[in-house]
Parts: structure tokens; sequence; C-alpha cells
């Protein structure tokens, strides 16, 4: 019988070593640790605990200033490459889960936790390609344009109390600041790359995310108005004390205000339904097209490091921050998890919808949220007014109202509860048995 | 010869409509060979002033084959395969349109089991074909996740096929006087289990993809293709009937056994929008799923034990004369022109591919739309390159 | 601490730079970048007058002006140049001699 | 000695991009000079402890040179490009004027005397805004119609005109 004998892949060098001891460490430690699962978290716990601590009591006061500035930029920019690396695995273990498939299952030995790993080596491996006609510098400089301001708005965005590399006094607009300078990026990219499916995608990404900018920024401007700050540790501090004290369910208006923050952090992010930038099945890929190797990795990680801070925006603004929401002690893990919750809804929302057309999205922004949010800004202002011990009693029916919007936040996420359990449960029935016969390891 | 005054779509735009009046420069966008959303190695050039699309003119041969001077060359037995390469979603219709014109002209009887077993492996291949196709305009339209929904339903399809003829895309399984070989034992339960499990799934995906409201909005009022204008242009399958004309094959002219099943012809209706926009002719193709597991219910019904194979000789030989046969394939009326000199190949093979005629009517739909509605129409007229350049 | 000299002679230098491309340049869409130079050169002024004590908070809250009305401004030029555009192809503002649209 | 390093820096930073304008051909790499001044003139707000308006400053500006950059891109063809420069004649009287204002520029500034007040703390956003809407109440109001009437104008001015004027809509005759 005729049998064809592929070369096996070879990795060499440095790789080779990395790739090995992934898998080697993956195929003996993770199934190790899962075992002790819940002591292995419990340590985790304890080790986070132990850091935070840590952190507080000896890096915050710490030393010189800028021994202390230098170890918490690294730290940050390990946070954003993790952020990265786990964004871009999960996305493809969520899409994977969403469309009855596994995802990535074999690098790294436990349900593919080092692919990212992997595909980073091999995009450094990759050849340098610059297109001829390109311009060359423009060409070169656009992933840092775009990867270095989605850096640098996690300097003012506060972990915590005091975690939180400069604290000032307007760091709320300098976060959005940051993020509108990725914009610049994606369209030197998109023009320098001399394509036309690059100079669709720039031109489209220029006007999407001017005007997507707007509604994003009074959405968050209603919240800031009730507490008075555009400082984010003011904010986040402004809602501890659980659940019912979040601003998202202080007034009406906030609680609409969160999500059109949330649709249009969407469009900023690029992220589908709005991922028109990039839409792969009309301009192949946007304005990355020409972009291989290590550059394009660094348009992947500005657009995770630009979702995980429009989360944790959300989060700060909206959702009580680093607060608990049964009212323990607040900590940086309790921002973490929400934000981590809110970049899992926007892989979700990618891998369920369809994508939207340029002047769709155009329409949405200007006639509908643009004056919804000015409505929401207005309305939150009238609220603010009317709260207070002037009208009694419609302070005392403000006073009241947190609750109810709670109980219906609460609702809705024990139905986003309810229905994940279900599928969990009945997921033989949801996927069907041929299509678990047909999956490796089934 | 007659004059037709084509009345074009008056705006294919509605809402949000990019401002006539803002012209900058023009710019001509070479949209494929290799491109996402031409669906194999099809080339348009696309005439753009910004997003909007000026002019699209497709140009083909990327995949010319030379398929019908290669039916001169080899026996009819030998080009069944050839047929396969057609249409290679639908290789089982292909199949059969080959081996009922090669019939005709030979007067060659069919026993009613391969008759059967023809109809209900013609059908399963619909079903599959229209998954590849409405599974792939979601992805044309940014959801990635009904495409691989349909390709989990598709994989059973494509296992069916496995078991009756050992290949997986390229079948040659119907051939002149019946089908190759008996389907296995317990096949037609499996095949009913498929029906069973396949039916539901449909609903799941009208919820997923069909009623989406994105999805509506970017399909419906695109690409408005009146029925006067597709009868012009001659477009067969669901592209005509997404303009609302019940035509179809297996009732207006029946062939194999098609008269004898109860089913209906959906059209489109313009639910969401106008008659022929690009959601019509998406969901006749849904709908016409849900008519195949109803013929091949009954087909199974019907199928009784009996010989498989007409007594045809190895080598085929044909009265000389000629014939010209269409079936309703997934994408419309693949017609074979056959003219016989007696011998044992055609002295000419024409093969009319639905996809072909179709596409004729991108040039005349596409102007006014936006650049992303090109990749809406050309998902939504659903060619196969294969059959375009044959 | 810095005097006052350095950014006045910084802004005197961005001010020339912004009239030399308002000058020089033929491209409209350039002449509009000329312009933001010298609202740059007259917003670096105020801030620094009100940083050094002249003026106190106004220059800060001029310079705000400054900044609203350079976005103005470009929003009705770019609106200009693209009547300017339909009407004569082109944004070379030496062919704009005909006075009329 | 560091916020003199910075300053240079920032400072540095804007005039190479002045000059680069001036030299460069391609309407796109302007516009990212352009963003490098502006970045640069944030930098030196920064410097001064005017932190709003920095922010303010790369808020707006950024959007601004987006919406110039895909006019840029839209109205501009590269093959005109390099025929929208000056030629040397007029370049060397360019330079000679811009010398002339810039060295009398310079010496009134060196010659005249500043009588610097108290150094005003770093403001924060409250208190600009509490000056906007007290002192400057009038001016904010009038501003606010100002960017009310450039919008209108400019969506006036933009907007789209007779149908007739619509993109080819080829009326063709299809003979059978």
């Amino acid at each position: 019988m005729l049998t064809f004998e592929r070369p096996p892949v070879e990795y060499k060098g440095l790789s080779r070593t990395i790739v090995r001891l992934a898998t080697k460490w993956g195929g003996i430690g993770i199934p190790l640790l899962l075992r002790f699962a819940w002591g292995v978290f419990l340590a985790a716990v304890v080790v986070l605990i132990a850091f935070v601590w840590l952190v507080q009591h000896f890096i915050n006061p710490l030393l010189p200033w800028f021994v202390r500035d230098f170890v918490v930029v690294v730290g940050l920019l390990a946070f954003v490459c993790i952020v990265a690396i786990i964004g871009i695995w999960g996305e493809r273990k969520v899409s994977g889960r969403i469309q009855s498939r596994l995802g990535p299952m074999r690098t790294g030995a436990w349900h593919g936790w080092a692919q990212s790993l992997a595909d980073g080596l091999k995009f450094v491996q990759k050849e340098d390609l610059i297109p001829a006609a390109a311009d060359k510098p423009l060409f070169r400089l656009a992933p840092y344009l775009a990867l270095v301001p989605a850096f640098c708005a996690y300097l003012a965005i506060p972990f915590g109390v005091g975690w939180v590399f400069r604290e000032a006094d307007v760091s709320l607009l300098f976060v959005l600041a940051m993020l509108a300078i990725e914009v610049l990026g994606v369209i030197m990219a998109g023009w320098a790359s001399n394509s036309k499916w690059s100079l669709y995608g720039a031109m489209r990404e220029g006007c999407q995310l001017v005007s997507y900018e707007i509604p994003m920024g009074l959405s968050l401007l209603a919240a800031v108005l009730s507490v008075g700050s555009l400082n984010l540790t003011e904010l986040g501090e402004a809602q501890a004390g659980g659940w019912f004290a979040w601003l998202l369910f202080q007034n009406p208006f906030l609680f609409a205000a969160f999500f059109t923050y949330y649709i249009a952090s969407l469009a900023s992010c690029k992220r589908a339904p709005f991922d028109l930038p990039e839409g792969e099945s009309e301009l192949v890929a946007g304005f990355h097209t020409e972009y291989s190797g290590f550059r394009f990795v660094m348009f992947f990680f500005a657009e995770y490091a630009g979702m995980f801070a429009v989360s944790a925006l959300a989060t700060i603004i909206f959702l009580g921050g680093w607060g608990s929401p049964i009212g323990g002690p607040s900590s940086p893990l309790w921002f973490l998890a929400k934000s981590t919750f809110l970049v899992w809804v926007q892989m979700w929302v990618r891998w369920t919808l369809p994508r939207i057309r340029i002047d769709q999205v155009m329409h949405a922004c200007i006639k509908y949220l643009l004056p919804f949010t000015l409505l929401l800004f207005i309305g939150s202002s009238f609220w603010q007014l009317y709260a207070s011990p002037a009208h009694p009693l419609f302070a005392s029916l403000a006073r009241l109202l947190p609750y109810g919007l709670g109980t219906l936040g609460l609702l809705l996420l024990g139905l986003y509860f309810f229905g994940a359990g279900y599928g969990y449960y009945y997921r033989n029935r949801l996927v069907g048995q041929m299509a678990r016969r047909h999956l490796p390891g089934a | 010869m007659k004059e037709i005054e084509v009345h074009y779509p008056p705006e294919v735009l509605q809402e949000g409509e990019v401002p006539s009046d803002i012209r900058t420069e023009e710019l001509v966008l070479n949209m494929g060979p290799q491109h996402p959303s031409t669906h194999g190695v099809l080339r348009v050039i696309l005439q753009t002033d910004g997003e909007l699309v000026l002019k699209a003119t497709p140009y083909l041969g990327y995949l010319h084959r030379c398929a019908e001077k290669i039916a001169e060359k080899v026996t009819y037995r030998q080009f069944t395969p050839y047929t396969d390469r057609l249409d290679y979603l639908a290789a089982m219709n292909n199949n059969l349109g080959f081996a009922l014109t090669v019939e005709k002209l030979g007067g060659i009887e069919i026993p009613p089991r391969a008759d059967y077993l023809r109809v209900i492996l013609a059908e399963l291949n619909r079903i599959a074909s229209h998954l590849m196709a409405t599974g792939s305009y979601g992805l044309d339209m940014g959801a990635f996740t009904p495409l691989i929904y349909c390709f989990r339903e598709r994989e059973w399809i494509m296992d069916l096929f496995e078991a009756a003829s050992g290949a997986r895309l390229t079948y040659s399984y119907i051939t002149i006087g019946g089908v190759r070989e008996d389907v296995p034992e317990g096949w037609t339960q499996k095949c009913r289990e498929f029906l069973d499990y396949f039916e539901p799934k449909i609903t799941e995906y009208n919820n997923l993809l069909s009623f989406n409201h994105i999805f509506i909005q970017r399909t419906a009022n695109v690409g408005i293709c009146p029925p006067e204008l597709a009868l012009a242009y001659g477009l067969t399958g669901p592209c005509l009937r997404g303009s609302g004309v019940p035509w179809d094959l297996r009732k207006a002219m029946p062939y194999s056994r098609y008269g004898e099943f109860q089913f209906d012809i959906p059209v489109g209706r313009g639910t969401y929008g106008t008659v022929g926009d690009c959601w019509d002719r998406y969901f006749v193709r849904v709908e016409e799923m849900v008519q195949s597991v109803r013929i091949i219910r009954q087909a199974l019904d019907k199928l009784a034990d009996g010989p498989i194979q007409a007594k045809v000789p190895r080598v085929v030989k044909l009265p000389a004369g000629e014939v010209y046969y269409e079936v309703e394939n997934p994408r419309g009326q693949l017609g074979f022109h056959l003219v016989s000199d007696g011998g044992t190949s055609p002295y000419r093979l024409k093969i009319r591919g639905p996809s072909f005629c179709n596409l004729s009517i991108l040039p005349v739909l596409a102007p006014n739309c936006l650049l992303a509605d090109i990749a809406a129409l050309l998902g939504s007229i659903d060619i196969v390159m294969g059959e375009v350049d044959r | 601490m810095m005097g006052l000299t350095p950014y006045l002679i910084l802004s005197a230098i961005l001010l020339v730079l912004g009239i030399a491309i308002v000058i020089s340049k033929r491209n409209a869409i350039a002449m509009l970048i000329g312009v933001e130079f010298i609202l740059n050169a007259a917003t670096l002024n105020l801030v620094a007058f009100s940083r050094h004590g002249i003026g106190a908070l106004s220059g800060q809250t001029a310079a705000l002006f400054v900044i609203v009305l350079a976005a103005a401004e470009a929003v009705v030029a770019l609106a200009i140049f693209l009547n300017f555009y339909h009407t004569i192809a082109t944004v070379d503002i030496d062919q704009g001699d005909q006075l009329k649209g | 000695m560091l916020e003199t390093m910075i300053f240079v820096l920032f400072a540095g930073l804007a005039v190479v991009a002045g000059i680069a304008i001036l030299l460069s051909t391609s309407i796109v790499r302007m516009a990212y000079w352009l963003i490098t001044m502006l970045v640069a003139v944030a930098g030196l707000y920064f410097l001064m402890g005017a932190y709003f308006l920095g922010v303010m400053q790369i808020l707006v500006y950024v959007g601004g040179v987006a919406v110039l950059l895909v006019f840029g891109v839209m109205l501009t063809s590269r093959q005109l490009a390099p025929t929208l420069r000056p030629g040397r004649a007029e370049a060397l009287w360019l330079a000679a004027v811009a010398a002339v204002l810039l060295v009398g520029l310079v010496l009134s500034i060196l010659h005249a005397h500043w009588q610097p007040g108290t150094i005003v703390p770093a403001n924060s956003a409250a208190e600009i805004g509490h000056s906007l809407l007290g002192e400057f109440l009038g001016p904010f109001e009038l501003v606010s119609v100002l960017l009310l009437v450039a919008m209108l104008g400019a969506a006036y001015l933009a907007r789209p005109k007779a149908p007739t004027a619509g993109p080819q809509h080829i009326k063709e005759t299809t003979v059978l």
C-alpha cells in the first residue's frame, strides 16, 4: 500500500526547547494540578491575597519613585501580554465551544493552553514581509502606534485603591484619549500597506471610531455627572458597598447608559458586529491584510488590550470596580473577575451575530445611539438635580430605585446563569449525538 | 428579436444611503480570484466610489478544465466522474442529470429501486448543498457560527454518502442504467434517523441566522431581482424562485420519479423587503431543505427491494441523434445537450451550468450596492466555480 | 522650574512654521494643517502665560476655547474643500480662481 | 533638570514635525507629523500641569486628525501630490519671509519685560469647569452656539444636491 510520509514539523533552537518544555510541563503538570484543583485554587487565592498585601505595603510606598514606576510599568506590560495571550486562547476556546467544536486541544497537552505561545513563536520566526510599494516607515511604525496607546491606557486604569500607575485628576479622559489614538495606527497601517483592501479597512475604522467615540464618552459622562469626578479611583470608590450601590443601578438612565456604552465600546474595539475594518469576508483582512509575523501580532495584542481596557472602564464606572458585590472586602480580584466577564460577553456577541454594513453602522450611531445617549445624559443630570433633599418625595423614590434596578440586574444575571447551566446540563441533547460522535475523544 | 426594457431596481440602498452627491476618486478594485467571499476563483473587477459600487464585471475561466471537450474523447461511462467535478457540491445531481440524458437517448429503462435511490441521494445532496450555501452565506455576512453548525449536519450526509458510494465529495454513484451498487444494510434506517434529527435543526438555524435582525438588515432589500429580470437573464433554481416565480423542473416537467411525490415549491415572498432580494433567495434554500426532507421520506417509504441496475453493456453505445435534458440541481437547471453519432463517446456535449447563467445577473444587480453588499449578492446567487467555468 | 521665555520662543517658531506651511502648500488640506500649527502656537502661549501667573486660569480656559474653535474651523473648512473638489475635481487651491461655484 | 530635558524633547519634536510637513509631499505623512506636533504640545501642557487641557488636546485632535486623514486620502490622488509643491523661487521667498518674521518675534520676546506673577498650581478639571460656567459663561454659550452653527453649516455645505447627479445609473436595453 502506498503511503505518503510527511516530513515531521521540526521546531529549531530556542523555540524547540520552549515548545518541548511547555508540552512536557503541561502534559505532566496540569493534570497533576487538576487532580488537586481545589487545593490549587485555594493556594492561588492565598498567593494572590499575599501578593496584594505585598504590593500595598511594600511596593506602593516604595523607595525612590522611579523604582516603583519601573516595577509597575513592567508589571503592567506583563499584564497586557498575559491578557492578550489568554484572551486569544480563550477566544478560540470560546468560539470552539459555541460552535460545538473543542478549539485548540493539543499544544501544551491540556486544552491547548500553550497554543498562543506556540503561535507567537511561529509569528516571531516568520519572514519580515513589507510590500514593495508600501510606505515603509509608516508601515513599520503603524503597529506601534496601535499597541503603545492601548498599553498607555493601562497607566491610568486603577485595579484597586492605590493599584494604579499614576493617580490623575482626569484619568477617565486620559484612558479615552489613549483608546482613541489607536485609530491613527489603524489608518496608518491601512494607508501605508498601499493595498486597496487595507485602505478600505482604514477608512471604515476612521469613520466608525470617530462616530462611536461620542456616544461612548457621553454614556460615561452621564455616570461621571452623578459622582462628580473624572478620577477613576474616586469613581470606583463611590460605589463601595455592594451590589445595590453600583452606579449601574443608581438611576434608570445610567442603567441604559451602561448598555449604550457597551455597544459603543464594541465599535471602538472593532469587535463584531462592528468588525468592519477587518471584515474578512469583504475586505480579506481589512487594515492588516499586508501584515504578517510580529507586526500582525502587535495588532492582535492591541485589539485584546483594547478589549480588556474598555471592559475595565465599564467595570470601574458602572459595575462597582474592585468592590465586592456581596459586601466583602474590595480587591483587585473582583475587578479582574468583572472585567473578564465583560470580555467574555464581547466574545459571545462576536461568535453569535453577523456583521453590520458600514452605512448601518453610521446610521445606528448618528440616528439612534447619539440622540439616545444625549437623552440619557440630560435625563441623568435632571435625576441628579431632583434627587436632592429639596424634593423629599422624589428623593425617597430615588433612594428606593437602586433596589428595584438591582433586582432586575440580579434577574438578568440569574437568567444568564440559568441559560448557561441549562446548556451545560443538556449539552448532549443540544449539540446532538452525531456532533459529539465526531468530536475527538468522544 | 424582441426588445425588453429592463427596469433596474430604483434604489438598492434603503436607509443611510450614501448621499449620491459626495463623489470622490473612483477606485478600481480587483476582487478575486483569491478572495474569501467569491466562493472559488471568481474575479470581479469593481469600480467603486468609496464604498459604493458603480460597476462590477466578473471575469471567468480560472477553473476551466475543458469538461465538454473531454466528453468527446471518453466513453459515456467514463464521463460520469467528470460530471462530479462540475458542481462539486452537488455531484449526485450532476450524475443524475448526465445519466438521465444518456438513458433518454439510449431508451434505457431503470428499475424502480434504482430510481428511488437516485431521488433519495439527489435530495440528500440538495440538502447538503443548501446547507453549504446557507452556512457560507452566514459567513459572508460575518456570522461564523452558522457555517460550523451547517457543516456539522452536512457531515452526517457525507457519512451517508460514504457508506453508499465510498466517496465523500465526488461520488460517481448514479451511473448509466441505475446506481453503482446497493446501499448497505441499515442505511435507510440511518437516513431516517438523520431526517428526524435534521428537521428540528432547520428551525434552529432560522432562529440563529434567518430571522436575526442584523442579518435581515444586511440582506433584505439588497440586490433586488424582479421576476421579469430573472426570466430575462435566464436565472433558474433558488435565484428564480427567490424572485417569486414558482418554476421548478421537478414539478413542471417531472423527471425520474419526482412526479410521484408530494412537495411544494417555495418562492420568495418579500417577507422582509421586496420580492427577489437576497433574503428571499437565501430563505428559498432553507425552505427547500424542508421540502427535500419531505421528498426523501416519501421515497424511503416507497423504496422496495429489487435490482439496482438495468442491463447496460460495459461500453455504452448510443444511437445517432441528439437530446437535451435538464434536471433541477440545487443551483438551478443543469442541462446536457448530447449529440451522438452512434459511437461510444458523444459527438458533442454541451453543458448548461446553472451557476454560469445565474452569475450573469451580477453585473446588473451590483451597481449602486455597497461593497459589503457584493458579498451578500454573490453569496445569495450561490455560484460554484467548478460549474461556471466547467 | 523653567521660565516663560522658552515656551514663548517655541510658540514663535511654531507660528512661523505654520505660516510657512499655509503659504507654501497648495493642497487645501495641507493648508488646514498649517492653520492647526498657528492655533497651537497661540494656545501654547496662553497656557504658558497662565502657568506663570499672568491672567491666572483664564489662559487655560481660553486655550480650551481655541481647541473647540479649531475643531469647528476644521469641520467647516473640510466641507468647503469637499464642495471645492466637486466643482473643480482637485484640492489645488490655485485652481479656485473662478469666483463662482 | 528633568523638566528641561522633557521640554527640549517635546519642543524638538514639535519643531521637527513642522519642518517635516514643510518638506513632505504626501498628505497622509503631513497629517501624521501634525499628530506628532499635537501630542508634543499636549506633552508640554502636561509639563505645565495643565492635565485637563493636555488630555482634551489629544481627545479632540485625534478625532479631528483622523477625519482630516480620511478626507486627505479621499480627495488627493497620489499622482497629483508631487505637483502640489512650491517652485524654487517661491521657496526662497518663503524662507526669507519666515526668517525675518521669526527673528523679529524672538527679538521682541527676548526684549519684552514679563512680570511673572505667582506660579499657579496645577489646575484641576473642576476649576476649569467652574470658570467656564462662571467667569466665562458668555463666551462658553457663544462657543456652543458657534459649534452648532458650524455643524449645520458643514452639513449644509456637504449635503447631497439634486438627485440627478447620482452614480451612473446605467439604463441598458437588452436584446433577446
